[in-house]
């Protein structure tokens, strides 16, 4: 079923698309994690016309185009900001439900997903699982059609608005601990399930705790078999890696856009020798993180695979230290303050906090060298303790 | 030298560190600090049942006569426990000062309050540019008959918020000299700042052309001289604030399992720890030494105390903020919650790292006083 | 723009790294090194087959006509293998020197005796401050009717004892200006220096009423000039070299086995490990990003390629230096001795830090360059 | 058989017996490792005095005085620079033959080994047991009387003038590692011993290979029970700790002699604000380390046990390397010459080689942190793969 169409009209179509229906103005209000009347509406036309999921054949309101094509269609609509297209790519969601779910589950929520009636969250990280992931302790256990769930999870974004959540829970104890652990869409907006804001250090409160006591997940919202759930988290955190940048928040006031230079300017040290080559030290290394994957991107084009941007993540958390701590050596007595009214000092005190988010979250700098170590360099793991074991035998702390 | 002997110094730090058990929990600090005072008056008052208001204010004026040697180890307790409390403005810098500047009708006056707990006072030092150093001091005093008129602004003063009195320095044509204020003086704008590490307090000070009582005669060195004697004080705090936050880092490394085992039996939480070590080692000792050379200086030792002080200074600041950055990294998650007791120590840290100077500038003295 | 495509440059790089691998075994450079002239006259005679002698040089006087860009990736090749060789001091800083100076004359005979291979040249730059900077030159010129002589001292210049020709910087009244002498003229006394890297060839020049031809007119932006295209070859090699010794201990942390497992197991060694990686693959960007810079301003680009080359100049020495001495730990015991390969690149990654300006120097242009 | 004396008195003896006794210009020429017939005629009067072994009873040329004593005697000593006092704590192969040798061997060897007829070098380390020095794999096979020996070690001192070598060598391989080793006197001066010079890295020998083939080693050489050898070795390497500062070698060269600042003054950097804050970071590290160290000391004074004591060498280890390194920053260009005519440059680039000794030798850095972690901090150990497996299943390479 695939339509030929040149590269040059495809990229005159979507333009002409766009130019028509494309209407800045009325997306105003939706954020990251709950949607509009209006973005929804936008979101469907996206859909209706193919750009959604413009891979995708038909059945899934597609045009079969190739990688390339697909690309020139996310290109037209990014130069002009618009939202939506190319989630077969992008969207986290509806490719986990794509690559796994059964014939029902996909009928029920991909598309609701790609047009945003349906809102998601991720139901991971526990108390007693952050660097160990695959040591979850949240339970789900077969009832008849109905998995009975009971466990905390943490670092949940969106879950207060959230209809259903991408959760891992474990459904046999039997297994050693990657064996016993299934995936689920977990339906929120049920007595269940509690979400509890959770205040960070920055003293804001992006994530949530999410209380699961005899939540009720239909079978069919399993993904995946019994037992696979890991499998598919992999493949999850792998779209996850693929799209995302490493979501760490700017400063929240306006010398965010204010050049370390400037900065220095501004704190009168710019003539400071001292202060002059930390500011070359820590420019350098943004600088070269900046190198590094632009010449990783290239090294793609030409086919080589490249190491470099397993390395992303490791280098940015010393950027945003570096680079926090500068900051606050440039404004001595001053990054005392914090508050609207002391801005660049509230940035400096912000970044500083806010730097572990990468430092920490989503695989701390620790785990994330083991993973440079053994999978870039081909260095032998360490002894598992707990790989083998029945999970129920494991230490948990 | 300290008159005291181990055990009379071990017994002033236990009960110190009684009383931070009993009065000054977290749950204590986190209460206090969200409160506009930034301190708990009922702690204050154990505070002088115990004497540590006039800890190192002379017998003659009420205080217990005691020295930096005695003073350091209490407030490594106070460090450890993350007290907020005007102790280190009154008590110490602006004690300091006063016992420094010498005049005997003020000091009779104001040190004996000062020790009782009844008056609470603070030094306005540094303008904008937050130096603590002469060319910081931002406040000038002009003689107008036979009175003397403040105008200008002192910035990040400790405390100011809660004092009775400020002590000003300020620039006469004369050179710096040591003024006191009432802080409901007209004249005196007091504007708390908010603060990065809430269980500090500070304030800018705006004097328009505010009458005040100069004191005594010595200007400048009877600053450089409190500065000594809180950069004591603060070191103690840095080094009992690192212990406290690496015993607790540990602690927590030999219980959280991941991967079936404790954490800190991976290489790279273990080795954080050792390092860390040396850092939390490395302070106390610094903090310790500060205070011994302070001592001997003051009973006329030929040693200048110099040295001391501002490696005691930039080793306990850098320590303090290197042992609570890398304890939030080695707890992980956790650490990333208010609810979380570590930033509450890397806040402290920060700041403290600012304030009286910067370690950069510390080690530019420390230089200095090594005759480089 | 370079005008080679990644399959010629990928070739260039291939087959001077089969030339290292034959000829210039770590074996090779040990026997080198040891020798009076510091290089292997038969290796000289295949980087000239190859082409490399005048690879920057302009095909109308022989050369390959290359850029930076081929350099750099050549560079990337003799700093893995430790190649000890004239051929940076001749064929690029030397060469760097005389295009930039645009002596047509001059050119035709030297550059065409550079490019093959049969002349040997170097630059004396800087005096006894070691600076490479217009300040650090203490070599000075005066006209005597209409001879030029010259007087006082080069120091640090790489490979003048096998040089055939001297390129010497040196101060006129009119300021300075590049003149050509004879290494053998009368006046001239080269004495051959003891280095910490042993492949690595440096004298001192004294200069003594020397006879001297001037070269062109332009003077010290001609060697600011030739100092890029050096500048930019010694990242290369730099990188090269980091890059080399990583994957050595890399390779050792895989095989070396203790306490019943290969130490790159273990969590302190491998987390050295991917921390080095991130330095290998800045200077290896930081290297090309500086070559492909200098390359865009040959052609008239209006960006300056200063940044670049200052950024890799002080980047590519900081990851060469720490991957090196990371690399002697990681290692343990066996790298204390002399017969492991450690210490060599050790050795020239320091030397190759301080060669043409320090990192701090570096760092100062890198944000000068940034408008800073 | 204790006689009373007084601390006078007994202070009054020693100082009158070494004005009587002691012609330094006597002694010269001796090295550490080497022997002088001089020397040993000094040390057999020492011996002979009873100063060479105070606290020891008379059958073992003591005076059984009680430890305060002992060091007032080798206070006097130290005091004129007089050589052989108070082995009973100091010297290593004497205090390990009297611990664990039987009759025979300490009739054989302690007598010789005080009075510098016997001299003496470690066996220990091997070129595939570094860090894991329980690795060993020199061999030891009882054959009647004697054991043969077969096998390589490395880092040996004073191998080439040693009489014996304190040599610990697997006797057992189907124990696991800890319990097959033995501890021997191995004699040197045989064929199946050869001692090659081992060169540094800092192009200098001060350490031997020992090549051992067919060694012969008579089995009363052996200390302690076959089997109990690591044992043995805990306690020689307790003594050597107790006694030996850290080894390392200062420069080579006058400028040794020279502070860090008169380094940077002559350097014409002393008024480098770059260099000042580097110049006071790094003095700081050496005196944060002498005030620990004098308050560890002054803690086991009051006897309180001092934790500090286990992190000098560690601590060590970071100012030798930073002081190099300070020193080659501050020479700049002046650092890439070595050689006598260049001294300060020598000594930097010296220096920054011989960092090496102190973060390598002895345990590395990595196995100090473990060490500290473990024992001082109660931070539980990693797996070990290898401890309870007999020795020929364990993994080398």
């Amino acid at each position: 079923m695939t339509t030929e169409i040149s590269d040059d009209a495809l990229r005159a179509e979507v333009r002409a698309w766009l130019k028509a229906n494309y209407r800045p103005e009325e997306l105003r209000g939706a954020t990251l994690w709950s949607s509009t009347p209006e973005t929804r509406a936008w979101l469907t036309k996206v859909l209706e016309a193919g750009w959604a999921t413009p891979r995708w054949p038909a059945e899934w309101w597609g045009r079969s185009l190739p990688e390339h094509q697909a690309r020139i269609v996310e290109r037209e609509f990014a130069a002009v900001k618009a939202p939506g297209a190319g989630q077969d790519r992008g969207n986290l969601y509806a490719n986990t439900a794509m690559a796994y779910g059964n014939d029902a589950l996909k009928a029920h929520f991909v598309r609701g997903i790609l047009t945003g009636e349906i809102n998601m969250c991720l139901l991971y990280s526990e108390p007693g699982a952050g660097s160990d992931l695959a040591g979850i302790r949240t339970r789900a256990e077969l009832k008849g059609d109905n998995y009975i769930v009971n466990g905390q999870k943490v670092w949940t974004s969106g879950a207060m608005t959230a209809d259903y959540g991408m959760l891992i829970a474990r459904t046999d104890w039997d297994a050693p601990k990657h064996g016993g652990i299934s995936f689920f869409f977990l339906p929120m907006k049920q007595p269940g399930v509690e979400v509890r804001p959770l205040r960070q250090v920055t003293d804001e409160s992006h994530f949530n705790e999410v209380f699961i006591t005899d939540a009720v997940c239909p079978v069919d919202n399993r993904l995946g078999a019994e037992g696979a759930g890991w499998r598919v988290l992999q493949t999850a955190l792998a779209y996850e890696r693929s799209v995302m940048g490493d979501g760490a928040r700017g400063p929240r006031n306006a010398s965010a856009k204010v050049s370390l230079i400037d900065l220095a300017r501004d704190a009168g040290k710019l003539n400071d020798p001292v202060l002059r080559q930390d500011l070359a030290r820590v420019i350098a290394y943004r600088r070269l993180n900046d190198l590094n994957n632009a010449r990783a991107k290239a090294d793609l084009k030409e086919g080589t695979s490249s190491p470099i941007m397993s390395l992303g993540k490791l280098a940015m958390s010393r950027i945003l230290h570096e680079e926090a701590r500068l900051r606050t050596s440039m404004l001595g007595a001053a990054s005392l303050l914090e508050g609207k009214d002391f801005p660049v000092s509230d940035d400096a005190n912000f970044l500083s906090l806010n730097a572990y988010f990468t430092s920490i979250g989503g695989g701390t700098d620790q785990i994330q060298r083991n993973i440079i170590g053994e999978r870039v360099l081909g260095l032998p793991k360490e002894p598992e303790v707990d790989r083998d074991v029945p999970f129920r035998e494991v230490r948990a702390g | 030298m300290s008159q005291t002997t181990t055990e009379e110094r071990n017994a002033i730090q236990a009960s110190v560190r009684s009383l931070m058990e009993d009065r000054n929990t977290e749950a204590d600090v986190r209460r206090v600090m969200e409160t506009a005072e930034g301190h708990d008056p009922a702690v204050w008052q154990q505070l002088v049942e115990l004497g540590l208001t006039g800890l190192v204010i002379a017998p003659e004026f009420g205080g217990a006569g005691l020295g930096p040697v005695e003073l350091e180890l209490v407030m490594e307790e106070t460090g450890a426990a993350l007290l907020a409390s005007p102790l280190l403005s009154s008590s110490v810098l602006a004690a300091g000062l006063l016992t420094a500047a010498g005049d005997a009708a003020v000091n009779k006056r104001l040190l004996s309050a000062i020790a009782a707990g009844k008056t609470i006072a603070t030094v306005a030092m540094t303008g904008d540019a937050g130096t603590w150093t002469a060319d910081g001091v931002a406040v000038s005093a002009r003689a107008d008959g036979d009175k003397w008129l403040l105008d200008g602004r002192a910035n990040y003063v400790t405390h100011a918020q809660l004092a009775d009195v400020l002590l000003v320095l300020a620039r006469t044509p004369a050179g710096i000299r040591i003024f006191e204020v009432a802080a409901k003086a007209a004249g005196v704008t007091i504007s708390p700042l908010p603060t990065f590490d809430r269980t500090l307090r500070l304030a800018r000070i705006d004097f328009a052309g505010v009458a005040a009582m100069p004191v005594g005669t010595a200007g400048w060195p009877a600053a450089e001289a409190a500065l000594q004697l809180v950069l004591v004080a603060l070191a103690g705090e840095q080094a009992g604030g690192a212990r406290r936050m690496f015993e607790k880092t540990v602690d927590y490394a030999k219980t959280r399992i991941q991967f079936g085992r404790a954490i800190g039996s991976f290489q790279a939480i273990k080795h954080m720890a050792a390092d860390l070590l040396i850092e939390v080692e490395s302070a106390t000792s610094a903090a310790r030494a500060a205070a011994t050379a302070l001592d001997a200086a003051g009973e006329g030792s030929n040693e200048p105390a110099d040295a001391a002080i501002h490696l005691a200074a930039f080793a306990c600041a850098d320590a303090y903020t290197t042992v609570t950055a890398t304890a939030v990294q080695m707890h992980g998650g956790i650490a990333f919650t208010w609810e979380h007791s570590a930033h509450l120590y890397l806040r402290r840290a920060r700041a403290q790292a600012q304030l009286f100077g910067a370690p950069a500038y510390h080690r530019e003295r420390f230089l200095t006083a090594l005759g480089a």
